[in-house]
């Protein structure tokens, strides 16, 4: 049990420590804000997530165990809404999106009042 | 060499790997804050930064054998959402700030040419 | 009674019982006596707890495949030497009807890798995602309409 | 000494003070009239005191006194010896008649009451001093002196004159005050000795020791300055804006004779070296001519007055330092001479003020019809001051010339000095009796009228008792003048005293004085221009010298306040850490604590990680260009921080800082980025250059010694004993709990009152918000006062 | 900021944060913890409840006004020292009850008590300037 | 149980415990409770003042208390939690102690009551006598504590407080004063925190009577030097020493008048308090060498003080620098070289000497036998005494005169000699008293202080304490006689708006009796030690004892260490 | 290990200082927190450094097992954390204030309660 617990958890961490690693690099090369928000809430949450849950196997502490689990309750809980609220504040605030951007519904929108890609059903009333 | 020793060697090497990545990553999202350019960004690596840091205390918990450490992994975890979030708000507020400061008379084009340039 | 409780209860007794108090136990304690209830589902009227729990499952198994997957993208799409991205906004109207539904949709949606909850609308009937991949709206929104937006309104029938 | 006298004689000492606290009192019940109440309280002083006369004549010195403070060795202790006899009669008999000549003299109302009041302080004061025997005791009483006459001096605080002649006597006083403390300090330390009775019993200790020059130049400062030697004496003049009453009984009889009492008293300890009798006659010689040619110049009556004070205690202090046996019992004879008649001049100033409205002299004239009773008082206040027969001062200077004759080997000069003195103040003194009264009436006068009863019977008295003290000299010299003087080591009483012709050099000399006091009279308003001619030309003198000082202390305080708080954070930050990072090095290097050259540390990759992570946050946080890149880096540098207290086994510690360096990081930047600021740190290179030296020498000099400290050996016992009892006494498995909560819980009281305290303070901060233009207004106000001023 | 998500979700992640901030308070006589960093999340808590719904609502929440917390908290702690005088002990002596509850050993003691004001103390004073920056920057 | 009853024996304090040892902690307690409870108490801004003059008559009869008892019967310790020392923390109260406690409980009350009657309803509001308790409970608990790193915590819970006392009103100056309080007091105490760490590395122990055991041991020792001397920097920061004053001339004129006395009283003082107990008792070798730096300190500081009393046209910002003239007297007691031998051999000795009997102190002929250190310490004690009560006068009694005229400049002021004859007494006998003429309270010690150094040969630090008495006495002259003699200059725009409009003087009047009761009770404290000196010198003259020759505090503190 | 983090003491005083001395109070501020973070670690390794397990007691023990770290200094460092954290944010709302009230955070500029113009006192009597 602890044995495959142990290769398990190695598994785990690699990936973890390789997804925040991803995460570090999609913030480094993703051309803007808006599309580094993605790797680093997504890949950043699921490395600290694998590693959390690591330790949750490693760990012979059942309270632990059950904190690590609350943990990353609490981290898919809030990972998406500091994304949404950074996201929504910073374009809110005004920072352009990246120009390779292939479009914008939210300002097509707007500006049109309707948006072209969308079924009519799609489009709001 | 049974199974407890392959794993417990696996796990060490596992370990020992992570930790590499980590601190590559922690080296690389400190780039980013560096290099910016927006205040957005800069917190957005802050974030990373600090989930780079829970996985981080999570391998050196299990490194060490104390994996009561995840305790201050969740801590950080916690602190960070409610950093982030306050920086969003901030940013968000942080427009109207900018058209009509709160004190005095509206801001000076000098004083605004700094403000861009600290961005 | 709730059967949440109830099966709760039975996880307690089930401690007290055998004397061992840990977490492995009370799971354990909690299977057995979501085994014990299912055998009495109809009499207590406890169907629905269990369709609706295998909807959680169900669910969250998705979810789990759904991170799995998008965030292998994200990954090869960072890694990729030529970091061919098509970021953009695109707009979903959904249907799912309460706050709290609204709240867990947008949240899954949100969590996945590559999709990211711009903005709501006023009326909150609409939601303004940001992909990472924006090169056919059409299909993004096909993916969440199959996807979570259909066990939600599953899970909340 | 049984206690039953010895408590009288304390009443002594306090009756004055006890008049002082009735005397508001007294004047409020009995108006004017309450100053014979009061006058009562001297008088019976010197009751109590004449008890005693036929023991000071038998030249027994009586001590009384206890234990004021054991663990100072400082007594209250007194004696009454023949010189304090002398003085204290002086003071209490001076004293009541000023009281009562106050009562006629000071306006209605409760001013009147203050006044008494003061002067029954300065009173008690200036007897505590003659009579102190402990060296503290008297330094007490001197200083209260100084702040009895400040207050008498200003009574008329509206006029700035007054308030100037205030200051400047305390100024001029009180530092030499300071002198005399040290001075007293000094002989208490180099000899042990604390009292005047134990260095009149050890007459040579002061002289043999070393400290012996120091203690004379400072007892001489504070005695020089209590008796307006040149060039001190500028504040004497100017506290002619006191009320006269005050000139005539401080600045004639009492407290300028103060420095001449200290000077009397130390004489036989400090005295009769070639120091002492060149200093003093030197002093003492320039001030008496100079202030009696100044006498010369005033046309005020008060201030001519005021600076053949001067003249005298000029002669006086001559005259002490001659030293001579002949000399001191001159001395003695002047100095009780010249307070009688000088306070009985200052009193018919002041009546002739009262009476006649002014007291120019070149304004008055042919009073003596309407102030006849004044005009007597005048004529034997002035004949006594002037030296004629059959008067007390005529004795006096006969004695003074026989001394300064005498003198060896300066006696040519002394007595020149003595001749055109004394002929001086002959001219001035004639002038005050002379010419107020006589010849026409100017039309100015025409109201002029004989004052108060009150007012001229204090005159009267005195030179009716300068007449008598002339008539009885031996019933006078036996009882106040020879006990005064010292005891004659030869034993004989060298002094011929009498009312009578000592035909001899003495007699020629009074005589040349009277020619040419006379000639000087006659010529005087020509004198008065010639010597005014003189001083034009010198164009400056201690006076403005005293206003330029009080300018100049101002002006540099000033500039040394303003450059040593220049008002600029940065300037105070740069000292103040320069100052630690000095401390640092040089004690480091002074003790040669520095530490040995250190290993090459092994650490993991990840610990190098971790530390290079803090390096680069905490260098970013510097360099950054602008101040969110710096905030953000100090966030790196913290999250790094808490890492490494993990890696060190500080869960604890790690836990808090995550938590608090996230949050300092946000409301920073929250708060930070409202504002519009300066985004990048822009200082000159020159100053980048210095501060950053300084930085790297204190980040250096802090971090070795940290090395030095950590290379020692170190006892581990107060954890071991945390470690020892954290579970087994205090239930808790996580020691640095357990220390917080119990083993140091006391800390965390206090830490929890800072946290506490600083939300209070932060609520304050922030909802307050005080109207702005206000202050904005009181700024300008103050500049505007200032323009005023100037 | 004030977005669906994030106000249905609040009230959750509060509830959350001040449960763990209970437990780290509860076991940090033997575990990492104790009552400043229990004290710490709950505020963080607490901000999070004020930033979704807004601070008029963290104020009803508290009812009393955060500082008096605060001050509760240091009588509490004062009051924990102060116990021990009364039996003859010296100041701040740490007294214990054990309470056997089913089994389990229940301790109860002036430490604890003690670690409880400090928790209070650090909630009240971080909320309170949190809300009167948050007031100031309203008005 | 037996087993952990000798658990208890070995690591608690198991001798016999008096109820008055109780006493040791209530000056802390009864500031932390009346804190705490006025500031739940936001609702009734009616009931602060009565309770808080109770709670500052309970702290002031608390202090008295415990200083009858140490007067009686030495040095008295609590071990807090039981934990036998230099285990735990414990309070330990000698002397001097008990005198500096005594005296900030007088000027605590002082001001609280003044401030019943000059503080707003705002001001009260916003925590005035909360933070007036924090700022109390921080002194009490510096002076009472026997452990350095508590001792740094208590200089923080006090910094803290005054920080709420200086802001509150906001105003401009304020703000301004606060920036620079703030910098330079945290990096004052920050330095003290570095210190202790510095020390603790040194010694492994925090306890005072343990590192004062332990530096004896290692005299001569380089790194104690290095300490010792920025223990004396830093709390050279905290008394405003020069070159480290420039926090207090920039801020104590801008807050309340009454917090001003208060900080004039207290705080600076536990900077003195903090060097004699530090530098003093715990580095007595390395004194040697600090000693003649301190004088340079001490006679710069006087002169800075009394040169920058003098430059100064506002009657507040002028008694800073008095505040700090103060200071650089206090510290010539301080800088009179030690006597060796008696000094470190009380030490050495160890826990041999630690017990031994206190011999009696020789006072009978008032020359000290441990020469001018002692003479010079006491007399600093004396002085530091006398200047919190003189100065906390003096800045309640500027308070009235500026409530009076409308102004606190003395280009501005005049006529109170004519108008309000009493107050302008009492005033004249507190510039006396600072001036350190006789008979005032000021004078005696001046008098050690000069007798001490040259008793230590040093005839120019005597000098400067005269030069420095010298030209404050110049300075008091012209305060009495510009605003006190002077009539009331006219001023030249008769449109001016009412004087007692401005800002700082909003208040309600001061001028009410009950602001004048704690000024005629200070004023009387002056007069009477300037008149009998004795009791307090005693007093002085044994504290200093204490710390000379601390076996008695050591006892107190150790007294059962195996 | 010492050695290492006695140097990396001794950049962070070094950077401390150079940020102390700067004109302007946000900079300052900046120097503040790491001024408190570089006397905390000097606090922390004046305790020494050695064994680094974290300082707790096992279950079923009642001292610590081996060597732990010095628990002294970490109880010692978290009250100063604490309270340096407090002056930090006093001082923070502070400078805030301070430029509502006074518009500058160059301490140049804020020349109120010292001013500039204070002038000379009466030279009079
Ligand atoms: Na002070
Ligand atoms: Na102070």
């Amino acid at each position: 049990m602890s044995g495959i617990g142990n290769i398990l958890a190695g598994i785990f961490v690699v990936m973890g420590a390789g997804f925040a690693l991803i995460a570090a690099i999609g913030i480094l090369r993703l051309p803007d804000f808006y599309t580094r928000i993605h790797a680093a809430s997504k890949a950043g949450t699921v490395g600290s997530v694998l590693a959390l849950l690591a330790l949750a196997i490693v760990s012979d502490e059942s309270a632990e165990v059950l904190r690590a689990i609350a943990a990353i309750v609490f981290f898919f809980l809030t990972a998406p809404i500091s994304a949404h609220l950074l996201g929504r504040s910073a374009y809110t605030a005004g920072y352009r999106m990246w120009e390779g951007s292939v479009r914008n519904e939210m300002q097509e929108l707007k500006e049109t009042g309707r948006v072209e890609s969308a079924p009519s059903s799609e489009a709001p009333s | 060499m049974n199974l407890l020793q392959f794993s417990d060697l696996f796990l060490d090497v596992c370990l020992s790997i992570a930790l590499a990545l980590l601190c590559l990553a922690l080296l690389l999202t400190v780039a980013r804050i560096w290099k910016g350019p927006t205040l957005p960004d800069r917190v957005l690596g802050l974030d990373v930064l600090t989930s780079s840091a829970i996985g981080f205390i999570a391998v050196i918990g299990i490194d060490t054998g104390f994996t009561l450490y995840v305790d201050i992994a969740i801590a950080l975890g916690l602190v960070g959402f409610l950093a982030t979030i306050s920086f969003a708000r901030f940013i968000l507020t942080r427009g109207d700030t900018e058209r009509s400061p709160v004190y005095g008379a509206p801001e000076p084009a000098d004083l605004r040419a700094r403000r861009e340039e600290d961005e | 009674m709730n059967p949440f409780v109830a099966n709760l209860l039975l996880a307690l007794v089930w401690l007290v019982v055998t004397g061992t108090f840990s977490l492995g136990n009370l799971i354990f304690g909690f299977v057995l006596g979501a085994g014990s209830l299912f055998l009495i589902r109809e009499q207590i009227g406890a169907v629905s707890y269990f369709r609706r729990g295998k909807k959680i499952v169900s669910l969250i198994l998705f979810l789990i495949y759904d991170l799995a997957i998008s965030a292998w993208r994200v990954a090869r799409t960072v890694l990729n030497p030529k970091l061919d991205v098509r970021p953009g906004v695109f707009l979903y109207r959904h249907r799912v009807s309460s706050e709290f539904e609204i709240a867990l949709l947008s949240n899954l949606v949100g969590l996945t890798p590559g999709t990211l909850i711009f903005d709501i609308s006023d009326d909150e009937r609409t939601l303004f995602i940001h992909a990472l991949d924006c090169s056919d709206p059409n299909a993004r929104r096909r993916e969440i309409r199959d996807g979570f937006e259909r066990r939600i309104l599953e899970l909340f029938a | 000494m049984n206690t039953l006298s010895d408590s009288l004689l304390f009443l002594v000492v306090a009756l004055p003070f006890l008049g002082a606290v009735l005397a508001p009192l007294s004047i409020i019940l009995l108006d004017r009239w309450g100053t014979i109440a009061i006058a009562l309280f001297p008088a019976a002083a010197l009751a109590i005191l004449f008890q005693q006369s036929a023991q000071v004549q038998d030249r027994v010195a009586i001590l009384f006194g206890f234990d004021w403070i054991p663990s100072f060795g400082v007594r209250f202790s007194f004696r009454l010896d023949g010189l304090s006899f002398g003085f204290a009669f002086l003071i209490l008999f001076i004293g009541a008649l000023v009281v009562l000549y106050s009562g006629g003299y000071m306006p209605k109302g409760a001013r009147r009451g203050r006044f008494l009041l003061f002067i029954m302080l300065f009173m008690g004061a200036m007897l505590g001093l003659v009579l102190a025997d402990d060296l503290v005791t008297l330094f007490v009483f001197w200083e209260l002196t100084s702040i009895a006459s400040f207050l008498l001096i200003g009574f008329d605080h509206e006029r700035e004159a007054a308030r100037r002649g205030a200051i400047q006597a305390l100024v001029i006083t009180g530092g030499g005050g300071l002198a005399l403390l040290a001075g007293l300090v000094l002989i208490r330390e180099s000899t042990g000795l604390s009292s005047m009775t134990q260095l009149i019993d050890a007459p040579d200790a002061l002289r043999v020791g070393t400290s012996y020059v120091p203690i004379l130049l400072l007892v001489l400062t504070g005695a020089f300055t209590k008796s307006a030697q040149m060039p001190l004496h500028v504040w004497l003049p100017n506290a002619m804006e006191a009320p006269t009453p005050v000139s005539a009984y401080l600045h004639s009889a009492t407290m300028v004779k103060a420095g001449i009492y200290l000077l009397m008293r130390t004489f036989p300890m400090l005295g009769g070296t070639d120091l002492w009798s060149t200093i003093l006659p030197v002093f003492g010689g320039i001030t008496l001519v100079v202030g009696a040619t100044l006498a010369l110049r005033q046309s005020d009556i008060k201030l001519m007055l005021a600076y053949t004070t001067v003249a005298s205690l000029g002669l006086l202090v001559m005259l002490i330092g001659i030293g001579t046996p002949l000399a001191i019992e001159a001395a003695v004879l002047y100095l009780f001479a010249h307070s009688l008649a000088k306070a009985c001049l200052f009193m018919v100033a002041g009546s002739i003020d009262h009476g006649a409205g002014t007291r120019d002299i070149r304004a008055l004239g042919g009073l003596a019809g309407k102030m006849p009773v004044t005009f007597v008082c005048a004529l034997l206040g002035a004949a006594a001051m002037g030296g004629l027969p059959p008067l007390f001062g005529f004795l006096a200077k006969e004695e003074v010339y026989a001394a300064t004759a005498t003198a060896d080997p300066i006696g040519f000069v002394t007595t020149a000095a003595a001749l055109v003195g004394n002929a001086l103040m002959f001219a001035v003194a004639l002038q005050v009796a002379i010419r107020p009264f006589v010849g026409p009436l100017p039309s100015g006068l025409r109201r002029a009228h004989e004052t108060h009863v009150l007012i001229w019977i204090g005159p009267l008295v005195l030179g009716i008792i300068g007449l008598l003290a002339a008539i009885f000299s031996v019933t006078t010299h036996q009882f106040i003048s020879n006990p005064m003087s010292p005891p004659d080591p030869s034993g004989a009483l060298a002094v011929d005293i009498a009312l009578g012709f000592h035909w001899g050099p003495a007699l020629i000399l009074s005589i040349a004085t009277v020619v040419l006091g006379a000639v000087l009279f006659w010529r005087a308003a020509r004198a008065r221009a010639t010597i005014a001619g003189w001083l034009t030309r010198i164009g400056w003198g201690p006076d403005r010298g005293f206003d330029q000082f009080m300018r100049g202390l101002v002006q540099v305080s000033y500039k040394v306040t303003i450059a040593l708080q220049p008002g600029l954070l940065d300037v105070y930050m740069r000292v103040t850490l320069a100052v630690i990072v000095g401390t640092v090095w040089v004690t480091m290097v002074w003790t040669n604590s520095l530490p040995s050259w250190p290993g090459m540390p092994h650490l993991f990759f990840y610990e190098w990680a971790v530390i290079g992570i803090i390096v680069i946050g905490v260098l970013v946080v510097v360099l950054a260009a602008s101040r969110l890149t710096a905030v953000v880096s100090l966030g790196i540098q913290g999250l790094a921080v808490a890492l490494l207290f993990m890696l060190l086994g500080a869960p604890d510690l790690s836990f808090t800082q995550f938590m608090v360096e996230v949050l300092s990081v946000s409301i920073l930047a929250l708060v930070m980025t409202r504002l519009r600021l300066m985004p990048a740190d822009k200082r000159p290179w020159r100053d980048m250059g210095a501060e950053a030296a300084l930085s790297v020498a204190g980040g250096l000099g802090l971090a070795l010694f940290l090395l030095a400290i950590v290379q020692r050996p170190f006892d581990t016992a107060v954890t071991d004993f945390y470690e020892r009892y954290s579970y087994t006494i205090a239930h808790g498995r996580n020691i640095v709990n357990v220390i917080l909560v119990d083993f140091r819980g006391v800390d965390t009281m206090g830490e929890i009152a800072v946290v506490l305290t600083t939300g209070a303070a932060i609520l304050a901060l922030v909802r307050i918000r005080a109207a702005k233009p206000d202050a904005r207004h009181s700024r300008k106000r103050r500049r505007r006062a200032g323009e005023l001023q100037a | 900021m004030r977005t669906v998500i994030f106000r249905v979700a609040a009230p959750y992640l509060t509830a959350l944060m001040l449960l763990f901030s209970l437990f780290v308070l509860l076991r940090g006589h033997n575990e990492p913890g104790g009552g400043f960093i229990g004290g710490l999340i709950a505020s963080s808590a607490i901000a999070v409840y004020g930033m979704a719904c807004g601070v008029e609502a963290v104020r009803n929440a508290l009812h009393f006004h955060p500082i008096a917390y605060a001050g509760l908290g240091l009588l509490l702690a004062v009051f924990a020292g102060f116990m021990p005088l009364l039996g003859g002990e010296q100041f701040m002596t740490g007294l214990w009850l054990f309470l056997n509850v089913s089994g389990s050993e229940l301790a109860l003691s002036t430490t604890l008590l003690f670690d409880i004001g400090v928790f209070l103390v650090i909630v009240g004073a971080i909320s309170a300037i949190a809300l009167s920056l948050e007031d100031s920057q309203a008005g | 149980m037996n087993e952990t009853q000798a658990l208890i024996d070995a690591a608690m304090v198991t001798r016999d415990y008096t109820s008055d040892q109780a006493l040791v902690v209530f000056p802390v307690l009864i500031c932390f409770v009346f804190g705490a409870v006025l500031l739940m108490a936001r609702r009734r801004m009616d009931l602060h003042p009565p309770i808080a003059v109770t709670g500052l008559a309970l702290l002031l009869v608390a202090d008295l208390a415990l200083l009858a008892r140490i007067a009686g019967w030495g040095p008295m310790s609590m071990a807090m939690g039981g934990w036998r020392p230099p285990f735990g923390i414990s309070f330990t109260v000698d002397l001097l102690s008990a005198l500096f406690l005594t005296v900030a409980g007088f000027a605590g009350l002082a001001c609280g009551i003044y401030a019943v009657a000059s503080i707003d309803e705002e001001g009260r509001r916003y925590g005035f006598f909360p933070f007036l308790f924090m700022v109390l409970g921080g002194v009490s608990g510096a002076f009472l504590t026997g452990d350095i790193f508590n001792l740094y915590v208590w200089f923080e819970v006090m910094l803290i407080g005054s920080f709420g006392l200086l802001i509150l009103g906001s105003e401009r100056e304020q703000l301004d004063g606060a920036t620079k309080y703030g910098f330079l007091n945290l990096l004052g105490a920050t330095l003290f925190l570095l210190t202790i760490g510095y020390c603790y590395g040194v010694f492994g122990t925090l306890n005072m009577a343990d590192i004062a055991l332990k530096s004896a041991s290692l005299e001569g020792n380089g790194v104690l030097l290095t300490i010792a001397s920025l223990f004396l920097v830093a709390f050279s920061m905290k008394a405003a020493a020069f070159p480290l004053n420039f926090w207090l001339p920039a801020s104590y004129h801008t807050p309340r008048f009454v917090v001003s006395a208060l900080f004039a009283g207290l705080l600076t003082k536990v900077g003195i308090y903090a060097l004699i107990r530090v530098v003093l008792m715990l580095f007595p070798p390395e004194r040697g060498g600090i000693g003649l730096i301190l004088a340079w300190m001490a006679a710069l500081t006087m002169l800075v003080g009394s040169l920058g009393a003098l430059a100064q046209s506002d009657l507040r910002r002028l008694l800073n620098y008095v505040v700090i003239a103060g200071i650089g007297t206090i510290l010539v007691g301080l800088a009179v070289p030690p006597v060796l031998e008696s000094n470190s051999a009380a030490i050495t000795t160890g826990a041999a000497a630690v017990l031994r009997e206190q011999s009696g102190l020789p006072f009978n002929n008032g020359v000290s036998s441990d020469g001018p250190l002692a003479t010079g310490l006491s007399g600093a004690i004396f002085y530091a005494v006398h200047s919190i009560v003189v100065m906390t006068a003096l800045y309640l009694a500027a308070g009235v005169a500026a409530f009076r005229t409308g102004t606190s400049s003395l280009h501005e002021m005049g006529g109170m000699w004519r108008r309000h004859p009493l107050f302008s007494v009492l005033f004249l006998v507190l510039l006396l008293g600072v001036a350190g003429l006789p008979p005032f309270s000021g004078f005696w010690p001046k008098l050690l202080l000069v007798r001490a150094s040259i008793a230590a040969d040093l005839p120019w630090l005597a000098t400067t304490v005269l030069v420095s008495g010298f030209l404050l006495t110049i300075a008091s002259a012209r305060i009495f006689a510009l605003a006190f003699w002077r009539p009331l200059p006219v001023l030249a725009d008769a449109n001016e708006p009412h004087p007692h409009s401005e800002d700082g003087f909003r208040a309600p009047p001061p001028g009410r009796p009950l602001a004048l009761v704690p000024l005629v009770a200070l004023s009387l404290f002056v007069v009477a030690i300037g008149i009998w000196p004795e009791g307090l010198g005693r007093l002085s003259f044994e504290a200093a004892h204490q710390v000379l020759s601390p076996s008695a505090y050591l006892a107190s503190v150790l007294g059962t260490a195996p | 290990m010492e050695v290492a983090l006695v140097g990396l003491i001794g950049i962070m005083f070094s950077v401390t200082i150079y940020l102390l001395l700067s004109r302007y109070i946000i900079r300052m501020l900046l120097g503040v927190v790491l001024l408190g973070n570089s006397v905390n670690l000097t606090l922390f390794v004046a305790g020494r450094i050695d064994p680094i397990a974290p300082p707790l007691i096992p279950a079923q023990l009642t001292t610590p097992p081996q060597d732990v770290a010095n628990a002294l200094p970490q109880a010692l460092v978290l009250t100063a954390i604490v309270i340096s954290f407090s002056f930090f944010v006093f001082l923070l709302v502070l400078a805030y204030r301070a430029y509502q009230d006074l518009e500058t955070d160059d301490t140049h500029e804020m020349r109120v309660a010292e001013p500039e113009d204070e002038g000379l006192p009466p030279l009079g009597y």
